[in-house]
């Protein structure tokens, strides 16, 4: 990967992430968003990792982030109405990151960062084959535990989402008389 | 290499086998339950039941092994039988008790059971993890389950707000733990227990890779354990999240956490400990210290019991600390102590919650010995148990961990634990007193018509009672799970009276 | 080639940006969507590291988070949507019934 | 190994608790519970009849594997020590039930007896326990009930002070529970093997500091136990607010274990510091008994008043048993039944006013001789016997302890005569407002006599107060092998102090009365220059050191 | 030469058989009963001890009876073995005491005649006895501090028996703490000498084990057993400073003040001092302390006795005084003489009060003389017993006291204290003077009784007049078996007791005629002056006291000492009880402590609790600064 497209995409991923953190819009915090993973994509294919770079493109950019997108204009979101009330929070919150960060900055030094070993990639590395090699054979109770997640998920979003009972609809009373009772 | 040679990777059967067969069942329920009313979920349960018990005597077969399984990916050893026995009986505990809750609550019986299942089988894989990436996959499994169970009773908006806050910080947290795992991944370039102990060789034990990996992953953990600081939806989670499932995040997501926790620093960064056990000194402090004190003003049993949790979790932490052979089963011993003691506690909460979160506070627990006396016993039973009162379960755990502790000169920080009993004590008396010493409180109904409820308390009780009188044989247990996974290193047997 | 220390600063600036959102921004979405910053950070960081290894084993890795980051989407949103039809917020700082 | 005879003893009374706890009849339910107090009753007698006086060590021994992976066993046994302790134990459980039933419990009588039957399954197994671990178990396990009969039967401010008992309690016994552990690894650094068991552990070698901390800790859990000044508070608000058979057992008994704990536990497995400490515990045992018996002296309360006493009775057995020499410690075991006795009988009776009156407040009172001439009589009988009346059983008591102390360090003697003095002064006076004077108020004019169950109960009391008084031989010639045997130790490390000592002072020999005394060579040479100055007519030379069989003097007169 | 003699066993059995019946029975079985048993069992007792004492006398010089019992305490080497012993010493003390005590038994049949707590009032009584004869009877210090201890409870019983009175209660209580204080100190005693032999290996508590070894206590430890013991005398003894209570014991039923006053409890101290001679042998200074307190003592109280309108408290000063004259004697080394002392006081000091009490029970409970006068026809054989009893106390040459008072004074003289022996002579006087004052104020004069007990004044019954009559005997000539050395049989009394506590060694060579006609003329100036005061010129003594009202005050107020005990001890004791201790100490100090850390722990739970705010964004920023934290410290490892 030549120096001045990491560069570049470096400081690409960085500005869409902090547009991520700093918009008001969530549609456009969305977009910054899908922005930084288009350019880490593309980080990931220029350290030849092809597969996963592009997975990150097609799943992750595009199908995940559908999916945000189907749930702010479902939910109708506003626009966040300014700072309210987490002025303290914003302040310290950023000293508490910039110290964290700071302390990274000092374990990444590159004298401080020695790999155990460092070799040169193999033929096909990155490549789909590699990568379903390792998958299938070092990987495979990850792989088939990755099947059972993707189940639970499904069904806790079913779980969560479903229509609502008439049950329910009776205790969502009891629970909000008890909770104004409370307030 | 041919990727499908399942010789290769020394495919095998034994420890997956009590994985599918809970995995299956929680497949089995939900699609048993597809066309069934939420009130007439009872049946599923049993199904759960019932595949929990397959899967508890198929685990049986792990005991006594040593070694791996799937390229290294699954470890084959008493230590994962342990953890994935006392995973399978909270399990269990948590269908028992919520036989009749579910059908009260109008919770979705097929999911609620399945999810149940699935957590589990996150959990045990915690437990057998033989990878970083296992351990990562299981927590995860384990956790969206348990995000979901939480939110469950979803027109609750306490509940509601407990799945929130949980996986928000849940995901937060799995950030920090993959970072870590990344850098480990880094230093040792690999993510293999084996291999990563084979690597932890002289030069690199301080890498500064390693070791800003090893924080990451310490946050990690700490936070599904619930440690001081990063303890703070704990309370809130569990008062929000249905009983049953507080119990089982109480017991079980502890369980798995503290097996992945464990296997990972006891066992595999044993060599290195000396770059861990100082901060899980100030963790276990801090852990015990604040869970106790804020458990002393608290008015909601379940946010006391929380907090207990968390206290409680300070202590393994003490012997986390110690680190050793002995402490390990210390660890190990406690934690199922801990469990029973832990979960009939939490039975009783349910027992005595009415539709809704009536009954929840302390203060409805009062004159509960004159209006239910076996169940007041009971609870007094544990409450005494958690205190550390001998010679009931509670007791000999806390015992084991502090002698560990202080046969590896923590003498100070036992003194610290021993100092948060006392303030321990207070709080869980004051429900004792609250029982059978005050008056008023609420009618809690007939608790006769709850068979399983009633049979999940009475075992719990009498496990606290029996583990703690006769804690030879779960010790040795104990000490067995612990020693094999820590396997050939020159560790001695932590029986130590040869 | 960038160095190593390069992309691991890139790695971990994204991270504490995702940190940084999470703490700070009121919606509940734009924090979950902070965490997927945090996610790609850890990504990046585990390609860059597999490059420099030589070994699979960081994309691999990478796929698994990928999944668990799919997974955990589907939930979390579906967390958020159930809140929302209760509470009519997705506000952080609204929803505080539980607390002390 | 004799047939388990000192299980039997502690399990009997869980039995009936467990028995109990299915009964729902109330007259019942207190009988079956008497009667299942009575066969530890008769066991204890037996053992008491049956134990070898000659013997120091452990008798009726028993030992089986418990806890194999820390070398813990399940080890019973009984010596001089206990062995009366044990028997303090039965009587005042039987008459506590015996008295309870009587109308004092009038509510939940069924949980009532199931504690009290778990409290005696906890006291005698503390008792018993000769490994330190189960002995442990057993000293928490006496926690739980005490603080139940206290919370639910007790009157006023009965919550506050259960759980001031129980956090006092554990604050020491959790720190003993770190020096029990850190003693046990102590001994696996010495001996190669876990153990907890105290034989062995008598013979750990430890550092100066290790054995101080320790011995901190023990005393501490032991000195709130006791309970000594300054850690005494919990004691007048846990007996004030108990019912009275609570008061009875946790006076009678319960603080017996402190003292027997120091006796048992602190003083022999670390009697080199022991030996350092004793200008320390004498002090704070003086004061105890001054401050308790000043504080007694004006409290406004009866039962207040009697648990200030005990601070005070108690001060003086702290004092005997850090005399460490055989006279102060038999003074002090005495002292230890005579206080179960006397002070048990005192709560009783407060508890018989206090029940026909529901007030306890002395100014409540008055001229009551006049309506209750039996009620005065007894309460007059016990209350000089806890004064320490010659003739009674504390005095025997008071003054071996006295002996001892003043052996020890006289000026300790001389400021804790002043307690018998107080004593007397706070006693009379109650006795004075209480009985004597005027019938201030009409009520007590028509409160009726004791009846015939009170009587019972009261008679063996008084009883014992008598023989214990009038003839104690018997009972303290049983503990002395065992109490021998305990200071063996002690007066090791007291001669290495003193050599060390003397070093110090540059070679100066300093008297010491113990060693003088008690030496063979110096008790030879006394009976010597005995025997000279008799002329053998007389009945007092004819046999004048016999009876003191465990003793060298005897050897050597043969 | 000791003889074993198991019937001194009956000398106890028999007042301890009337306790328990009296005690169990007296009640139910009726006044007959009560009355038969209570003066019976001491009659018994008397006889016994008569018969015992016949043995003695019989006996060669220093022989005894001696009856072991069992062995009481043991623990280590010490041992005490419980046993009776009668030599010359104790057979004078039990005959006195049973002999005496019998009468007062007697006596009090009649004198409670009235009374309903009859069983109770014997019971007492015979408990009484009892303690008092294992106190003489005891062979070791030990027992006999049982009964020392054993008359303090009585006294305590006997004088609040009238309990519904609060002031009665408070003077039996005060005895019996003040007795405690001095047993205190005697408690000490006992084991400074205990430990003093067990330094030597020699562990007893028996009187002639200790005498045979008491080479073996050293000055300094022979000293302050001896003071210690004497404080102990003090208490019993009444001497100052722990006198106070025995004026106060007066509200006890009269015969109960013959009893502790003459017979029985208060030369108690005496005889203590008398039976460790040896001892005090070895101590002069303890001697010298002893023998200064008694006659400090007897002039003293001899001198608050001059002012006093009660007549029982007249005698009870006048008790006191004669105490302080017998401590004079034993501290002056003539032992016998303080013996003999206690012996004859006991005839005409119980006589004295019996007949007080004579006049008492006359008048239906008047106590005080200003309302008396005049009663000698009334009451005449009150009247002749109780001016033998005056002349006795007066020491009028002849009557019993004046041998053992010359005695004393003579020891005192001859043992170097002149000033003692000054103090002693001027007290005779006083002695004089007050105790024909009560004479003349009771019997002589003009009647002052209140009109409406005039007219029912009456001799006693007599049961009560048969016991004044035979003690007033005694009185007279009980004294002559301590005559003059070289008059008739000589000093036989001195000579029986010698072979106990020794010959008296004079240091001082006098003149013991001179001595005599010295003291006895003090005597019968007092006397002359009493005649003028109180007969002649009736008006004199009030014009005295308006002359000299702070004088008159001060002695009325018996020098205002319980005031002063008051102040400077009781009071101070309640506040540092009450105020300090109770609430200070314990509820703030540390109490406080203890809340204290309990409120400190929930604070900190409420204040940590708030940190919960609910906010999950605040949870993420305390995560967050757990992370730094941790990362800090792996950071420092790194770059240390």
């Amino acid at each position: 990967m030549p120096a001045g497209l990491f560069w570049f995409l470096a400081a690409l991923s960085i500005l869409a992430a902090l547009g991520v953190v700093l918009q008001r819009n969530p549609v456009h915090c969305l977009l910054a968003l899908v922005l930084t993973l288009l350019a880490i994509a593309v980080l990931f294919i220029g350290q030849d990792a092809i597969v996963v770079g592009f997975l990150q493109a097609i799943v992750y950019a595009g199908a995940v982030m559908v999916l945000f997108l189907f749930v702010i204009w479902l939910l109708n979101l506003p626009v966040e109405s300014g700072p309210t009330g987490h002025l303290a929070l914003k302040l310290f919150g950023t000293l508490a990151v910039a110290a964290l960060l700071a302390e990274l900055a000092v374990f990444l030094v590159p004298s401080r960062l020695q790999l155990k070993f460092s070799s040169a990639h193999a033929a096909g590395y990155g490549s789909i084959d590699a990568l379903s090699q390792t998958l299938f054979s070092e990987y495979l109770i990850a792989f088939e535990v990755t099947s059972v997640l993707l189940l639970v998920a499904v069904i806790g979003a079913v779980a969560l989402a479903r229509r609502t009972t008439q049950a329910e609809l009776q205790e969502r009373k009891e629970a909000s008389a008890r909770v104004e009772k409370a307030a | 290499m041919n990727p499908f040679n399942l010789a290769a990777i020394n495919f095998a059967w034994l420890p997956i086998l009590p994985l599918i067969t809970v995995g299956i069942g929680a497949i089995v329920v939900l699609l048993a339950g597809v066309r069934l009313d939420d009130e007439e979920s009872e049946g599923l349960g049993w199904l759960s039941l019932a595949a929990l018990a397959v899967a508890f005597v198929l685990t049986l077969g792990i005991v006594g092994q040593t070694g791996v399984a799937f390229a290294g990916a699954l470890a084959v050893d008493s230590f994962s039988a342990f953890f994935e026995l006392v995973i399978l009986i909270a399990a269990a505990f948590t269908i028992l008790m919520s036989l009749d809750y579910a059908g009260e609550n109008h919770l979705a019986g097929a999911e609620y059971y399945s999810l149940v299942l699935f957590s589990a089988l996150g959990m045990m894989l915690m437990a057998s993890a033989g990878d970083l990436i296992v351990i990562f996959l299981g927590l995860e499994t384990m956790s969206i389950a348990v995000y979901v169970l939480a939110g469950l009773r979803r027109r609750d908006p306490r509940s509601n707000e407990a799945a929130i806050k949980y996986f928000l910080l849940g995901a937060f947290s799995t950030g920090f733990l993959l970072y870590g795992i990344a850098l480990i991944y880094g230093a040792t370039g690999t993510i293999k227990f084996e291999a990563i102990r084979a690597a932890l060789t002289q030069p690199m034990m301080s890498n500064p890779m390693l070791l800003l990996g090893l924080a990451m992953l310490l946050v990690g953990f700490a936070f599904k354990v619930a440690a001081v600081p990063f303890h703070m939806w704990t309370p809130d989670v569990y008062e929000g999240a249905p009983t049953p499932i507080t119990g089982f995040m109480a017991v079980g997501v502890k369980l798995g956490a503290f097996a992945g926790f464990v296997r990972i620093f006891l066992v595999n960064f044993g060599p290195v400990s000396m770059h861990w056990s100082q901060a899980l000194w100030v963790l276990a402090v801090l852990t015990m210290t604040a869970g106790n004190v804020i458990a002393v003003v608290q008015t909601n049993i379940k946010r006391m019991l929380a907090y207990s949790a968390i206290a409680h979790a300070g202590y393994i932490l003490v012997g986390m600390t110690a680190a050793g052979p002995e402490a390990g089963s210390a660890v190990l011993y406690y934690l199922l102590a801990y469990a029973f003691t832990n979960l009939g506690a939490f039975a009783i909460v349910v027992a005595l919650e009415r539709r809704g979160s009536v009954g929840d506070l302390i203060a409805d627990y009062r004159g509960l010995s004159s209006r239910s006396p076996a169940l007041a016993g009971a609870m007094a039973l544990f409450l005494l148990s958690l205190t550390g009162i001998p010679p009931l379960a509670g007791f000999m755990g806390k015992f084991y961990i502090f002698a560990a502790a202080l046969h590896q000169g923590y003498t100070g920080l036992v003194v610290i634990a021993v100092l948060n009993s006392v303030v321990a004590a207070y709080y869980y008396i004051s429900v004792i007193v609250a029982m059978y010493m005050e008056e008023g409180g609420i009618d809690t109904g007939r608790l006769a018509r709850k068979p399983a409820l009633v049979a999940a308390i009475g075992l719990a009780a009498i496990a606290t009672v029996l583990i703690g009188i006769y804690p030879a044989p779960y010790m040795s247990a104990a000490a067995n799970a612990f020693n094999s996974a820590s396997g050939e290193q020159a560790m001695r047997a932590a029986s130590l009276n040869p | 080639m960038v160095s190593l220390s390069w992309l691991m600063a890139l790695s971990a600036a994204i991270f504490v940006i995702g940190v940084g959102g999470f703490l700070t921004r009121r919606n509940i979405l734009v924090m979950f969507m902070s965490i997927e910053l945090m996610l790609n950070a850890v990504n990046l960081a585990f390609v860059s590291l597999g490059s420099r290894l030589g070994t699979m084993d960081g994309q691999v890795i990478v796929f698994f988070v990928m999944t668990v980051a799919a997974a955990e989407a589907a939930v979390g949103l579906a967390i958020i949507i159930s809140i929302f039809r209760s509470r009519e917020t997705v506000h952080a700082d609204d929803l505080t019934l539980l607390k002390w | 190994m004799s047939g388990g005879i000192l299980t039997a003893l502690i399990f009997f009374p869980l039995l009936g608790a467990a028995f109990v706890l299915m009964l729902s009849d109330e007259r019942a339910t207190w009988n079956s519970a008497f009667i299942f107090s009575l066969v530890p009753l008769a066991i204890s007698f037996y053992l008491f009849a049956a134990f070898d006086p000659h013997e120091a060590g452990y008798q009726f021994v028993e030992q089986y594997q418990w806890i194999p992976q820390f070398g813990i066993s399940y080890h019973l046994g009984i010596d001089g020590i206990s062995l009366l302790l044990v028997l303090l134990t039965t009587i005042l459980i039987s008459l506590s039930l015996l008295y309870s039933g009587g109308g004092d419990i009038d509510h939940r009588p069924r949980e009532f007896c199931f504690f009290l039957l778990v409290l005696e399954t906890g006291l005698l197994g503390a008792l018993l326990a000769v490994d330190l671990f189960l002995f442990y178990v057993f000293w928490e396990v006496m926690l739980i009930p005490m603080y139940f009969l206290i919370g639910i039967w007790g009157h006023g401010r009965k919550i506050y002070a259960a759980v001031k008992f129980v956090l006092f309690t554990m604050v020491g016994s959790l720190l003993m529970l770190v020096a029990i552990l850190y003693l046990v690894a102590a001994a696996k650094h010495a001996f190669g093997r876990l153990s907890f068991d105290l034989p062995l552990l008598y013979q750990v070698p430890l550092t100066q500091t290790e054995a101080r901390w320790m011995f901190a800790a023990f005393a501490l859990a032991f000195a709130i136990k006791v309970p000594m000044w300054p850690v005494h508070t919990w004691l007048p608000d846990a007996h004030t607010e108990a019912p009275t058979a609570g008061s009875v057992i946790l006076a009678g008994i319960m603080l017996k274990m402190g003292t027997y704990g120091f006796l048992r536990f602190a003083i022999p497995l670390f009697p080199a510091v022991a030996v350092e400490a004793v200008p320390l515990f004498l002090a704070l045992a003086v004061i105890g008994i001054i401050y308790g018996a000043l504080v007694a002296m004006t409290q406004p309360d009866l039962k207040r008043l009697v648990a200030y006493s005990s601070v005070s009775h108690l001060g003086f057995v702290m004092l005997g048993i850090f005399a460490l020499n055989p006279q102060g410690i038999d003074g002090a075991i005495y002292q230890m039944l005579n206080h179960g006795v006397s002070t048990g009988a005192l709560f009783l009776l407060v508890g018989m006013l206090y029940l026909r009156r529901h007030t306890r407040e002395i100014s409540e009172f008055g001229g009551l001789w006049k309506s209750v001439p039996i009620y005065a009589g007894l309460f007059m009988f016990v209350m000089l016997s806890s004064a320490g009346l010659p003739g009674l059983n504390g005095f025997v008591g008071e003054f071996l302890i006295m002996l001892g102390t003043y052996l020890r360090s006289w000026p300790a003697a001389a400021f804790a005569v002043s307690g018998i003095v107080l004593g007397a002064l706070y006693l009379l006076w109650t006795y004075e407002r209480v009985m004597f004077g005027p019938v201030t108020h009409a009520v007590n004019q028509t409160i009726r006599d004791l009846n015939l169950r009170e009587i019972a109960v009261m008679t063996p009391l008084i009883a014992l107060m008598l023989f214990m008084g009038l003839y104690p031989a018997p009972l303290i010639s049983r503990m002395q092998p065992s109490v021998e045997r305990m200071l063996a130790g002690v007066r090791i490390e007291q001669v290495r102090l003193e050599q060390k000592s003397h070093q110090q002072a540059g070679g100066i020999a300093r008297r010491d009365t113990e060693k003088q005394a008690d030496s063979p060579f110096s008790a030879r040479a006394a009976l010597r220059a005995a025997r000279e100055s008799f002329n053998g007519t007389d009945r007092w030379s004819a046999q004048p050191y016999s009876g003191d069989r465990p003793l060298i003097e005897t050897a050597s007169a043969k | 030469m000791n003889v074993e003699f198991a019937a001194l066993a009956l000398i106890l059995v028999f007042p301890a058989l009337g306790v328990i019946f009296n005690l169990f029975f007296g009640a139910r079985l009726g006044r007959g009963a009560v009355n038969l048993v209570g003066p019976g069992v001491m009659f018994l007792a008397f006889a016994v001890s008569t018969w015992a004492f016949v043995k003695i006398l019989a006996m060669p010089a220093g022989g005894a009876l001696y009856c072991p019992l069992w062995r009481w305490i043991e623990a280590g080497s010490f041992h005490v073995e419980l046993g009776l012993r009668v030599d010359a010493l104790s057979g004078v003390m039990v005959m006195v005491v049973t002999g005496v005590g019998s009468f007062i038994h007697l006596y009090s049949v009649g004198y409670m005649a009235h009374d309903e707590d009859y069983a109770r009032f014997f019971t007492y009584m015979n408990l009484f006895a009892l303690s008092m004869l294992i106190l003489v009877l005891a062979d070791n210090i030990l027992m006999m501090f049982v009964g020392w201890e054993g008359v303090g409870l009585c006294s305590y019983l006997l004088i609040a028996f009238w309990y519904t009175n609060p002031e009665f209660a408070y003077n039996g209580r005060k005895a019996f703490i003040v007795n405690r204080i001095g047993d205190a100190g005697f408690v000490l005693g006992i084991l400074t000498i205990l430990s003093a032999l067990a330094h030597h290996g020699v562990w007893t508590l028996n009187f002639v084990e200790i005498q045979s070894h008491a080479g073996l206590i050293g000055t300094t430890a022979a000293t302050a057993a001896g003071l210690l013991l004497f404080l102990g005398a003090t208490g019993k003894s009444a001497q100052i400073p722990l006198y106070v209570w025995l004026p106060d014991a007066m509200v006890g039923p009269t015969p109960v003040s013959a009893l502790i006053h003459a017979a029985t409890m208060v030369t108690a101290g005496v005889y203590m001092v008398a039976r460790l001679n040896f001892l005090y042998m070895l101590a002069p200074d303890a001697m010298a302390v002893v023998a200064t307190i008694g006659a400090l003592t007897a002039f003293f109280a001899g001198t608050i006795a001059i002012v006093q309108p009660d007549i029982k408290r007249v005698l009870a000063y006048s008790t006191v005084s004669q105490l302080g004259y017998m401590f004079l004697g034993v501290g002056s080394g003539a032992f016998a003489a303080g013996i003999f002392h206690v012996m004859t006081h006991a005839f005409f000091k119980g006589l004295l009060f019996l007949c007080a009490g004579s006049v008492i029970h006359a008048l239906e409970g008047e106590q005080d003389m200003n309302k008396m006068g005049a009663l000698r026809k009334r009451l005449p054989i009150t009247f002749w017993t109780m001016f033998i009893a005056t002349l006795a106390i007066t020491a009028v040459p002849g009557f019993s006291g004046y041998f053992s008072k010359d005695l004393i004074l003579e020891g005192a003289y001859e043992s170097g204290h002149f000033w003692l022996w000054l103090l002693g002579a001027i007290t005779a006087g006083v002695t004089g003077f007050y105790m024909f004052r009560l004479i003349f104020m009771t019997f002589f004069g003009e009647s002052r009784v209140e009109a409406d007990k005039l007219h029912h004044v009456h001799e006693s019954p007599p049961v009560m007049t048969i016991p004044l009559i035979v003690l007033a005997v005694f009185a007279a000539i009980g004294g002559w078996v301590g005559l003059p050395e070289g008059l008739l049989w000589g000093d036989a009394f001195a000579r029986f007791l010698s072979p106990v506590v020794g010959n008296f060694k004079p240091a001082v060579e006098a003149s013991p005629a001179m001595l005599s006609a010295i003291a006895t003329g003090l005597g019968g100036l007092g006397i002359l002056l009493a005649y003028v005061c109180y007969l002649r010129m009736p008006g004199l003594p009030v014009i005295a006291a308006w002359r000299a009202k702070a004088l008159y005050d001060l002695l009325l107020e018996k020098y205002r000492i319980d005031e002063l005990y008051n102040l400077i001890v009781t009071r101070p004791l309640f506040f540092i009880s009450d105020q300090v201790l109770n609430r200070g100490v314990d509820r703030m100090v540390i109490d406080g402590a203890a809340n204290g850390a309990g409120l400190v722990v929930e604070a900190g739970g409420e204040a940590a609790r708030r940190a919960e705010t609910g906010n999950v964004q605040h949870y993420a920023f305390v995560y967050l600064l757990g992370v730094i934290g941790i990362v800090a410290y792996y950071l420092y490892l790194v770059i240390r």
